[in-house]
């Protein structure tokens, strides 16, 4: 079954000016959770959201019961959110969604923009218990965009990239040097970040001939498969984001990314 | 405990709330947060006779208390409705009720007969209301002759409960229930959502890729409640009131105003659990005010 | 600094923000919070030929993202206003526009040729959409016939700008807007407020003393807008729209749709310097955008 | 003209489970706020509360520039409010209404129930100033519900009446026996609470023919007389509540109290 749940904050930690660490204290038992699924907040104390707002889960301490998100302050849920204090509560619902697919061997490439960093510090953990190797490569428009650089190197290397060049190479995350590297030494790459961005990413892996996955992150009014409006165009039709997604092989989505 | 039950047409509700369609899947999703067995029914989504891909995303925009969609009646249509969905859902201990939708008469007809070999759908909702695409279109429910005549077409195919749903879209919802009423349908449910639209400012578009949509949540429920009450003062037929349900107390307000059930809809997006609680909460609401029914409160609003 | 100016038949309005018939009084309340010469215009609280006392207490219910009111058209009666409101107000350094109610034809032909005879009067807003009244009624203005009568009645006694106000309460706003526009008017103001109503549930009786009343808002602003976008389609008459305008986004929202300038109701009771923080976002807007004229973005919605 | 500003909670302090003062530091100078007048306060941390809300002044520290409210929580915006945190803020406009004429001279009686207490810290600040005596008769359900009497003891004696008869006299305001003296000793009465008590102290001023001040509470939308919805039936027609009171002489209600 899925879960509704209050949860109380026990943190708030804001990482730049943009950005925030939400901690929640879960009353229950924390179920397993994979890396790509979401939670659906609910946002009550803003005068102007109404829907909840699908986030990412970016660690789960089982043994505490503590969940963690990664959120990027962009519209009046996401500002009003950040607003609590810790001792309220909120209520999510989970676990919501598919997950990446893990390989049992290989190197992968995990690119992630923006808030498109959130899934892969599970997937980091997942990855390393398979003994599958990974860097990491994020971008961001300037340096201070750039976050949590030190949980993933936990994982594996870090590389960056921002536009401004005030951080790592300048350029978008595929000016990347590493995207020249030859033979290219990786077997997968997994992205999430802005469209345009997941795109670019996916176009790579078809010319580097590698599977590619992506985390979407449409408009959701439910996030539990019952609305129908969160539908991205696939090569089976139009399926639902929020069930049969976030993640999705680029293969199976009609972004024409090969032509 | 007071007694919950209710009558639409030839069906008993253990109690008198449903999910509306477009807003509970199949039943299936919901059940993975509570036993169907909890609530009186489960309208699922629209079907038509063709499977349908729906309009293009963006297919929602959330407005204030409220939101719009342009989903459009996306579905896989009615033939693997009845060979992969049914058998899964039609032992639910509640009743399924289908929404049928069509572009023309004979489509409406034709669904119905389909679902007529289905044993475990006692009622068919007909969606005439549907702002978002031809199909179960609003097209036939914002004028009487077309209301009537598909609801007349409907009824001789079909023995069940005939449940119409009638679009909020119009000058007077009255002519057109009375419309329906004449053309021998058991229930009305209203309202379907209102057609809205919404402006992305900085990008200048529309949110949505079809401009318009509908909108439903608490933000029409003053324009539903009223509806529901002028419809329950012209006819004594079931109405089933729709729009934005959030709690128990408004359902109350919605049979207080002349309904026999309700339907959750957007609500359940914010809650899933927001069926089982409006249930409860009806149930002590009716023990609070000394009711042992909940009949007792139906059109029970006081206007001296 | 953007140039605001927008033209509605033959005014100038400094920017494209109004306050509301029936939430801005005669405008002398508002002139304790902002200095009037600081929006494009100010239309009154709706007038009629005799006084009248409006409806009896409770006439509002808050209801979610908006709210009910049942007014019904309290007012003093033209003269009165003629005499002892018109010399207070006409002044202002901004435009003020009556807002005209009858019950009969006569009515709306008796009360603008009394309007006539004020100078400082450069439009009338007809209103045929209260929900509230017979008087100012949405009878005329929930059928094209009646609406095309009584604007083509005054539009022969009127001379200035003269306005009509559009009930949402109808099945296709543009029927009504073509048969208005065919009649005379120099331009549309819509919407007025939607028929709802309210219900208190443990009293078990309407929260209205009227039972229904009108809906306005931020929950009926997609309604608004698509009402907008809809008569903007058809027509190439000014539109002035209104319907839960809170901030500059969303009267920007507005005029992307179709609308020359907008009007400011309900937000003003929650902010009383909305419409001049709104006149002030909507400069910003457009310098942000590289606009030299709001007129660049009245109806500049894309939609390809 | 009138005043929109965003004040900073200083405090909140809990009288009971239903009842709380809220202080707010006011950014500007206080204008001087006669004993009745109201502010509307902006609730924005609630998703279901959309116009503001009606408090008169309990009290207002003009030198440390601190306004005070009583504020009985019966519905949503009144929860919502009492769950602030000191230092966020709210947005108030100020001061509206009229206020209760003070006369010059005499013994008056002061009769608040429930939240209708608040305009009488300030009443009786005005009627000291001026050396008018003044008793206060305090009614509520029960003993729990009378509070503020150290402060209203201030001003003048306290009498009390509680439904349960836990503290005071059993019964309501107007079953005190202070109505039975003989002579009856008060040459002005002023009341505040529910309606129904409005009209009964109203019938006892008859009675004694004295005059009564009360002051509505009517729905309002806006506070400052633009929508017209708080109106009160007079005898000059229907006037609005929040510009041509809320304070009312009871002779000019249409209550028919003295039939
Ligand atoms: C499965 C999933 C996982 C996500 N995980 C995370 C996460 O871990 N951390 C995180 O910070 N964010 C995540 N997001 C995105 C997050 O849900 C949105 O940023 C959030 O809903 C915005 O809410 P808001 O009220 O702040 O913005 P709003 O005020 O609703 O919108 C502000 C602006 O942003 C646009 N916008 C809002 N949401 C989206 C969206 N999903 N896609 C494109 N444009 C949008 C709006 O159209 C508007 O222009 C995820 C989204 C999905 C679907
Ligand atoms: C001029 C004036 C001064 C006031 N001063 C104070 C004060 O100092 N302290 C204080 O605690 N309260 C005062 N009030 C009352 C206060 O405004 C209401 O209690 C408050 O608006 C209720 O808001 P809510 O959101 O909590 O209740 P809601 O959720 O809006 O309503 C809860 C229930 O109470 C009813 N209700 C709400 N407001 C009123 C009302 N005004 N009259 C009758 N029934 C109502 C509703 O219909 C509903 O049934 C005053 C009111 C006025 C008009
Ligand atoms: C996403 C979505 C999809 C819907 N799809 C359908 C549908 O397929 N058939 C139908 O009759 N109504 C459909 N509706 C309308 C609802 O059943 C309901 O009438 C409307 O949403 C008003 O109720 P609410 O405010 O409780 O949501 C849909 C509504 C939403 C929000
Ligand atoms: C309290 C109140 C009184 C109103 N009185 C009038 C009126 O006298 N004449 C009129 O044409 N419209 C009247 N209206 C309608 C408004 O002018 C406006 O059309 C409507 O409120 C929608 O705009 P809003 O959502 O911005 O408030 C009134 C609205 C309200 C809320
Ligand atoms: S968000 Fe509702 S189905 Fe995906
Ligand atoms: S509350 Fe608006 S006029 Fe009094």
């Amino acid at each position: 079954m899925k879960r509704i749940q209050d949860c109380t904050i026990s943190k708030i930690t804001w990482l730049n000016t943009d950005s925030y660490l939400l901690e929640l204290d879960v009353p229950d038992e924390i179920p397993v959770l994979a890396p790509g699924q979401f939670a659906e907040i609910r946002i009550g104390n803003s005068p102007d959201v109404f829907l909840r707002r699908p986030f990412s889960f970016l660690d789960a301490d089982v043994e505490n019961r503590k969940l963690v998100f990664f959120i990027k302050r962009i519209g009046k849920g996401t500002r009003h959110l950040g607003e609590l204090h810790p001792g309220e509560t909120v209520n999510i619902i989970y676990p919501l969604g598919n997950h990446f697919q893990v390989p049992e061997k290989g190197n992968v490439l995990i690119v992630g923009g923006g808030s498109g960093i959130a899934p892969f510090i599970l997937l980091g953990k997942e990855l390393q218990k398979k003994g599958v190797g990974m860097t990491f490569l994020l971008g961001g428009k300037a340096g201070s965009d750039i976050l949590l650089t030190d949980r993933f190197s936990q994982y594996g290397d870090v590389l960056i990239t921002t536009e401004d060049g005030s951080k790592g190479e300048k350029g978008m995350v595929t000016d990347h040097s590493v995207f020249t590297s030859d033979p290219f030494p990786f077997t997968m790459i997994y992205a999430c970040g802005p469209e345009p961005m997941m795109k670019a990413v996916a176009r790579m892996s078809c010319l580097k001939n590698i599977p590619c996955e992506v985390s979407l992150e449409n408009l959701m009014a439910c996030g539990f498969g019952v609305c129908l409006c969160c539908i991205v165009e696939t090569t089976e039709g139009n399926l639902c984001v929020c069930t049969e997604g976030p993640v999705f092989n680029t293969n199976r989505l009609k972004w024409q990314i090969c032509a | 405990m007071a007694d919950l039950r209710v009558t639409i047409g030839q069906m008993e509700l253990r109690n008198p709330v449903t999910t509306a369609s477009g807003t509970c899947g199949f039943g299936e999703e919901l059940a993975e947060f509570f036993d169907p067995g909890r609530i009186g029914g489960i309208f699922v989504k629209g079907l038509t006779l063709k499977p349908r891909e729906g309009n293009p995303y963006p297919r929602m925009a959330e407005t204030a208390s409220g939101m719009l969609n342009s989903v459009g009646l996306q579905n896989k249509g009615i033939d693997y409705f009845t060979e992969h969905i049914y058998p899964r859902i039609k032992d639910f201990d509640t009743h399924i009720i289908a929404n049928v939708n069509g572009s023309t008469i004979e489509d409406y007809v034709d669904l119905s007969e389909k679902l007529n070999r289905l044993e475990k759908i006692p009622a068919i909702e007909l969606n005439i209301s549907c702002p978002n695409v031809r199909e179960g279109g609003m097209a036939f429910g914002i004028s009487c002759p077309s209301a009537s005549a598909v609801t007349r077409a409907v009824r001789e195919v079909w023995d069940r409960t005939l449940i119409v749903k009638l679009s909020p879209n119009v000058t007077d919802i009255r002519d057109i229930a009375l419309a329906v009423e004449e053309a021998g349908a058991d229930a009305f449910s209203l309202i379907n959502t209102l057609l809205g639209m919404a402006v992305d400012a900085e990008k200048r578009r529309p949110v949505l890729a079809t401009i318009t949509g509908g909108l439903s949540g608490p933000a029409i429920k003053p324009i539903a409640l009223r509806m529901v009450w002028q419809v329950a003062q012209v006819s004594r037929l079931p109405i089933i009131g729709i729009g934005g349900i959030m709690n128990a107390t408004d359902a109350i307000e919605f049979m207080l105003a002349g309904a026999s059930a309700i339907q959750v809809g957007t609500a359940i997006f914010i809650d899933p659990l927001a069926p089982v609680k409006i249930a409860e909460g009806i149930g002590e609401y009716l023990v609070r005010h000394g009711c042992s029914k909940v009949s007792e409160i139906i059109g029970a609003l006081r206007v001296d």
